[in-house]
């Protein structure tokens, strides 16, 4: 019990720094860190497999994804500001929250928990291996593909947005543009 | 087939692997302060001032403050000045000699030109490199003191040249010499024809 | 064979000697922190003695003797340059540490020190000798590979946080390579994954060993698709751990240090012994999958106990990358990731056909089995010429003409 | 490769008006030149680069020589032809004066390899180049005031102390550093 | 009429090698870095002002002058014989050749004959040099190309058995000061030539070694192949000279136009490139040393016997008559020349040396546009340039 309490802990710490922190690369950082929270999660349970594909996948692939992300895009303008009426902002975001939470509790208090944890279904890495290629093929595909249009979405927004300030070349190379370089063996 | 560039490189990266433990020629190092190589003959790094003998330097030098060699160095490093009086050389012959004869090694090149302008042998190439000083001024300006070094030196460093020096040196003495004698003898026989004049 | 002669099951003996003194359930943690602390010795000392290897063998190479001066001090014994890694060892400590001020702090000490954590991490799987598995994982090649690929995460942190011009440019670089030679790493070894039908790692072993006539051990490196599988992850391997033909993050002939520009001091020491590490796991990793792990080479060798056959194997590979390192010029960043996109990709994707073929033409018997050998040779020998040619187009040694 | 006569004078039939003389070389190696006007320079640099029997396309050597009798400043070029593989023509040009009109035509339109050698000659004699690409100082610093290779140039005074014994830099050295007296200099009384 | 076209380079950016329009610099999007003076790979204090576009060069400006001693000055300061020492450290790894150029000048400036014994003696240490200068070339270029150091220390193993036959010659390594006007300063002994010929019989061997490790490499032809080209006019416009000429194809060898120093008597072959690129200046280079092998061996079959200093050379007091002389020679690195100008008094009126390398490097900007900074550091070390030449 102590590992699931400590490993929620984490999770959670670095899910709300990552939230907080005004330092963008801190926060995506940390966002990893979480996901890793997560593996844990799965270890704790049991689940090798899973909690390695995740660590593979997430703490791998995605940051790396996300990072650039954060790299290539530009800071966007600067936010409007929004008028100050703090009371109506402050009602909505209360009756949301309050509506979300109450979702949670319903979902936490209904599920029927067992007094001892369940023991965990011996499944091995081989049965899984053929669930996977067997039945859920087709899930399999359709999630990597999707992974893969969004990191490609992702490049190509990042891409198109720098729209280039026409500027010719000869400026940048330091020379009063149109004084002419003699190109070798020209005929006058 | 893609590759076989590389793995030729390959292979004669190990042949040299292996050919260092066994082929002399594959292992060229020479480890300093323990082994050192052997300097070849005609090496020069300083010049130093002969002398004909170890037991008097100072008395015996060759230089005779000619300052052709302070004029020809290209940086000009070289500082002599003149001795008042005069002794005399190895041939008897009165001569000066440098009271002071300074070269700051700290701005010679080594080039050797003055060894090839110096019409008495009296400054040579020495063969010495390690010479590390503390003090960046004074210690690398060497005295007369410091540079002469005897004749006997000068066959351990550079013995074919120093062989045909000493050859060169004899047969002028001697051409010397005997000239010196011929016009002696022609004075003592020239004086007694004409009466001496009257001891007035 | 016998799998439990006193030198085979010696280490656990020790251990278990040792955890008797503890009560019953601290010696579970007992147990497995003294594998851990034997593993990180053992690998620590080997990371010393192989900086000094790397250098002799270098220096051998280019005709010159390598370390041989840093003895004992005050006295005239030399010990051969073993006292070498000891030296830089105290350098490294004593080296001052500068952080520059612009550079972010957190993330500049957070680098190597992820990096180093999750090079060692990697060693939990790997079975060093017959009974020697820190951690007996049912998914033993997937941890290797979830734990190595959070370096570049390490590397980008380092890049990033030193705020230098040349080490974010680096940084780039050193993620390019990375990601493109995780693709190639990994589907070199799905088909050994395939063929043993486990992802346990002692399994791979258990199942390479065994002798054909007495004589040719059943490693997966004697199949044509275990040849061209092992040569895939040797090439992944060298750009994972940049090491020489794909040292380009830190291609000092361009910018300087790359991502270590800013690091000096101990943390420069962890980087490099983290990438010491990263290669050890690696070359390990090649020797469990293709190399046949601790299995003995000869069938009437098996008398040497497993780890030592481990141990051979595995500082061959070793030698075998920094004999590559001596000799290969760098590839441009460009060259680099077509090679992994354009020639090692579809490679190992056609090599994981061909090992298809073999394990369903596995039960071809007597003059037909070197048919199949020969059809796999083909089936993987086209593909490698077709594509190199379209890797090498226009690049030839020329033929030069003379003035008349 | 025809003599330097006939070439005098086929560049005068070509350029009538312009005063082109050949410069005689006392020395035994007799290489002669040509002394252009500054005016037409780069015309006639055309017709030597272009001219079928000539086809100089090699300028190899850009020096400059400051006459301090004379009162000008002298740029020779020393031209050979890769395509017909002949000899060297040396042309001349002179400025009007060394002090204000020192400006000559740069040749680099003409041939490319002028370009760091007259950068040179602006940086060391001060010559300026007009119509040159890019006329900075190539060899000293961007901000050294004058032209070290003039005859009358006057060396700074910012003099680190050199202990070599005796002549103009030691006399220098002591002027520059009165006080220190070094054990040399104490026993060589001058 | 002064031509209107617009310069080689913007046209050959401008016609789609770059059509990306450069975004504003102010904007950060261009990467201003300085390669050097103090950097590894730069052959000396050399600065390499690159304006980078992500990988890609936009602009180079060269900056020199860092190792400026103004040697000129010091020419008209100091006697035709003491400027012969000084001729050493202009390139500073082939002396010889520097002394030779400078010898060649002031005996064409004073009309002195030099005697057959001495040119063969000069036409040897001046292949040994080239011999010297393109195995330390083809080190230094591969150790650029990342080979960590192996390439290198095989050809300074060979360099250094010629620097011996140097020393144990003039008495010094590298800086030998060893001709004179109207001749060598020594005779060359027996065992000297039997030491020499010796070696230049087993270079062939170690090109074939150093050969097979590097010429056939995937790696280098993909590093080096296609970078870098040059095409032959705009080599010839720009005075280029040397392997990096004849790498374009342009038939232009002084051994050969000039014909000094006996070389018509020797039977070699000039090699010409096609592409101008770097892998073609590594590889003339190399066949150049073969060539030179040839050179050496039928110059020690025909050694003359006699004096090797023309009798009436006088040492002390050389006074040219007035006049001027322009003397060249075909230096390991291109043409170097010596311009001098006498006024009949013992030190010259102009001192004027014409450095290969520093003409050489005019195209640097050129052959280095589009190629990314891996290229140009390979780029500089294939134009093999030193900088105690360039600066003077």
């Amino acid at each position: 019990m102590m590992a699931l309490i400590l490993i929620a802990l984490v999770t959670l710490a670095s899910a709300a720094a990552a939230m907080l922190l005004r330092n963008l690369i801190h926060s995506a950082l940390l966002l990893t860190a979480s996901w890793a929270g997560l593996a844990a999660f799965y270890l704790w349970a049991g689940a090798e497999f899973v909690a390695f594909a995740q660590v593979l996948v997430y703490v791998g692939a995605i940051s790396m994804v996300v990072l650039f992300a954060v790299l290539l895009t530009r800071p966007p303008q600067p936010m409007p500001v929004t008028p100050p009426n703090t009371l109506g902002r402050a009602l909505v975001a209360l009756i949301t929250g309050g509506a979300v939470l109450g979702v949670f509790i319903g979902a936490i208090v209904s599920s029927p928990l067992p007094a001892t944890a369940a023991p965990a279904p011996t499944v091995s890495v081989k049965q899984l291996g053929l669930e996977l290629a067997g039945r859920h093929a087709g899930a399999l595909l359709i999630v990597g593909a999707l992974l893969t249009v969004a990191l490609l979405g992702a490049v190509v927004l990042a891409a198109t947005d720098r729209e280039p300030v026409g500027a010719s070349l000869d400026d940048v190379r330091g020379r009063p543009p149109g004084t002419p370089l003699q190109k070798s063996g020209d005929a006058p | 087939m893609l590759g076989s560039g590389l793995l030729s490189g390959l292979a004669v990266t190990a042949k040299n692997l292996v050919g260092s433990f066994h082929d002399p020629a594959r292992l060229t190092t020479v480890e300093y302060p323990e082994q050192q190589a052997k300097l070849p003959e005609a090496y020069r790094n300083f010049p130093f001032l002969v002398s004909e003998n170890a037991t008097d330097p100072m008395g015996t030098l060759r230089c005779v403050a000619c300052q052709i060699c302070e004029k020809e160095c290209p940086p000009q490093c070289i500082y002599i000045e003149k001795s008042k009086d005069k002794k005399p050389d190895a041939t008897g012959k009165l001569q000066l000699y440098p009271a002071i004869f300074d070269i700051d090694t700290s701005v010679c090149m080594s080039c050797q030109i003055c060894v090839e302008v110096c019409p008495f042998e009296a400054i040579k190439m020495d063969q010495v490199f390690a010479i590390a000083t503390t003090d960046r001024f004074d210690a690398l300006l060497l005295k007369r003191e410091q540079l002469a070094k005897p004749n006997a030196y000068y066959h351990t460093i550079h013995p074919t040249e120093a062989a045909e020096v000493d050859a060169r040196l004899a047969t002028e003495r001697k051409a010397a010499a005997e000239k010196a004698a011929a016009a002696a003898a022609a004075k003592a026989a020239a004086p007694k024809p004409p009466a001496p004049p009257p001891a007035a | 064979m016998n799998a439990d002669s006193i030198l085979e099951r010696g280490p656990l003996l020790v251990r278990d000697w040792l955890v008797s003194f503890l009560p019953e359930p601290a010696r579970w943690l007992a147990g497995s922190l003294l594998a851990i602390t034997a593993v990180i010795v053992a690998f620590a000392s080997l990371f010393a003695l192989l900086t000094l290897i790397e250098r002799k063998v270098l220096a051998r190479v280019q005709n010159r003797p390598g370390p041989n001066r840093v003895g004992i001090p005050l006295t005239k014994i030399r010990l051969f340059g073993l006292g070498q890694p000891l030296a830089d060892g105290i350098k490294m400590l004593t080296k001052e540490d500068i952080v520059p001020r612009s550079a972010d702090r957190v993330l500049h000490f957070l680098a190597p020190v992820a990096l180093l954590a999750f090079a060692i991490l990697t060693f939990a799987v790997i079975p060093f000798g017959r009974h020697l598995v820190p951690v007996e994982l049912e998914a033993g090649v997937l941890y290797f590979f979830a734990a190595g690929a959070a370096t570049e995460l390490a590397v980008f942190m380092a890049g990033w946080a030193s705020r230098n011009k040349y080490s974010l440019l680096a940084a780039m670089r050193a993620l390019a390579q990375l990601i493109s030679y995780e693709l190639p790493l990994l589907l070199s070894v799905v088909p050994v994954v395939m063929l043993a039908g486990t992802l346990s790692t002692t399994g791979i072993v258990e199942r390479q060993g065994g002798w054909t006539f007495g004589l040719l051990p059943q490693w997966h490196v004697f199949t044509p698709w275990g040849a061209a599988g092992f040569a895939i992850f040797f090439v992944a391997a060298l750009a994972e751990s940049n090491r020489s033909p794909f040292d380009l993050p830190e291609a000092e002939s361009e910018l300087i240090a790359g991502h270590l520009t800013e690091y000096s001091g101990f943390k420069y020491a962890l980087f490099f012994m983290a990438e010491y590490f990263g290669m050890c796991a690696l070359c390990g990793m090649g020797v469990t999958l293709f190399l046949g792990g601790w299995q003995a080479p000869l069938s009437f060798l098996a008398f040497i106990p497993s780890y030592i056959w481990f141990g051979a194997k595995l500082m061959t590979l070793l030698l075998a990358f920094m004999w590559v390192r001596a000799t290969l010029p760098r590839l441009r960043i460009d060259q680099l990731t077509r090679l992994a996109w354009k020639f090692l990709v579809p490679l190992a994707l056609v090599n994981l056909g061909v090992a298809a073929f073999w394990s369903l033409s596995a039960d071809w018997t007597g003059a037909v089995r070197l048919t199949r050998w020969l059809i796999a040779a083909m089936l993987l020998a086209g593909p490698f010429v077709l594509l190199g040619r379209k890797l090498t187009a226009g690049l030839a040694p020329r033929i030069y003409r003379y003035a008349t | 490769m025809e003599p330097l006569e006939q070439l005098h004078a086929r560049l005068l039939s070509a350029f009538p008006g312009a005063e082109i003389s050949i410069v005689n070389n006392p020395g035994p190696a007799a290489q002669h030149s040509l002394l252009l006007p500054a005016a037409l320079a780069r015309e006639i640099a055309f017709f030597l680069r272009d001219d079928p029997a000539l086809r100089l396309d090699y300028c190899s050597n850009v020096t400059g020589i400051d006459w301090l009798k004379a009162g000008h400043i002298e740029v020779v070029y020393h031209l050979y032809s890769m395509a017909l593989k002949h000899g060297p023509v040396i042309i001349r040009l002179r400025t009007a004066n060394r002090t204000d009109a020192v400006t000559l035509p740069s040749l680099t339109p003409v041939w490319r390899a002028c370009e760091f050698q007259e950068r040179e000659v602006f940086d060391l004699y001060g010559v300026v180049f007009d119509g040159h690409p890019d006329l900075r100082r190539i060899l000293m610093w961007d901000e050294f005031k004058d032209h070290p290779m003039r005859k009358d140039y006057i060396e700074p005074d910012d003099y680190e102390w050199e202990p070599t014994p005796h002549g103009a830099i030691h006399d220098k050295a002591k002027a520059h550093y009165p006080a220190a007296v070094t054990p040399a200099e104490g026993a060589a009384k001058p | 009429m002064i031509a209107s076209d617009i310069s080689p380079l913007a046209s050959r950016l401008s016609s789609g090698a770059h059509t990306r329009a450069v975004t504003d610099p102010f904007h950060g999007d261009l990467l201003e870095v300085s390669m050097g003076p103090h950097h590894p790979s730069t052959h000396g204090v050399f600065r390499m002002q690159v304006t980078l576009d992500g990988e890609t060069i936009v602009k180079l400006k060269p900056v020199f002058g860092y190792l400026h001693r103004n040697h000129e000055k010091l020419g008209e300061s100091t006697s035709y014989l003491g400027s012969m020492p000084y001729t050493d450290r202009l390139d500073y790894l082939n002396s010889m050749t520097n002394n030779w150029a400078y010898a060649l000048a002031v005996e064409q400036l004073a009309g002195q004959p030099v005697p057959e014994r001495a040119e063969y003696l000069r036409v040897i240490l001046a292949e040994l040099t080239r011999l010297l200068n393109h195995t330390c070339l083809a080190g230094f270029l591969l150790q650029d190309c990342g080979c960590s150091g192996t390439p290198l220390m095989y050809a300074f193993r060979e360099r250094e058995k010629i620097l011996d036959l140097f020393e144990a010659l003039s008495g010094s390594r590298m800086m030998c000061n060893f001709q004179r006007f109207g001749g060598c300063r020594t005779d060359a002994s027996p065992e000297w030539l039997a030491a020499a010929k010796q070696l230049t019989d087993g270079y062939g061997a170690f090109l074939d070694e150093y050969e097979r490790l590097i010429t056939g490499n995937e790696i280098l032809m993909a590093r080096t192949q296609g970078v870098g080209a040059l095409k032959p006019d705009l080599a010839i416009s720009a005075g280029i000279t040397g392997p990096m000429l004849r790498a374009t194809g342009v038939d232009y060898d002084l051994r050969k136009v000039d014909g000094y120093g006996f070389y018509p008597r020797f039977e070699f072959r000039v090699p010409l490139g096609d592409h101008g690129d770097t892998y073609d200046r590594y590889m003339i280079r190399v066949l150049e040393m073969r060539e030179s092998i040839k050179i050496i061996q039928q110059a020690f079959a025909t050694l003359p016997a006699g004096p090797v200093m023309d009798p009436k050379a006088k040492l002390r007091g050389f006074r040219p008559k007035p006049g001027e002389a322009y003397g060249r020679i075909e230096g390991p690195r291109g043409e170097i020349g010596f311009y001098l100008v006498s006024d009949g008094t013992p030190n010259p009126y102009r001192y004027r040396v014409r450095p290969p390398s520093f003409v050489n490097l005019t195209l640097l900007e050129d052959l280095c546009l589009g190629h990314t900074v891996a290229d140009a550091v390979i780029i500089l070390g294939s134009i093999d340039i030193v900088l105690g030449e360039v600066d003077r």
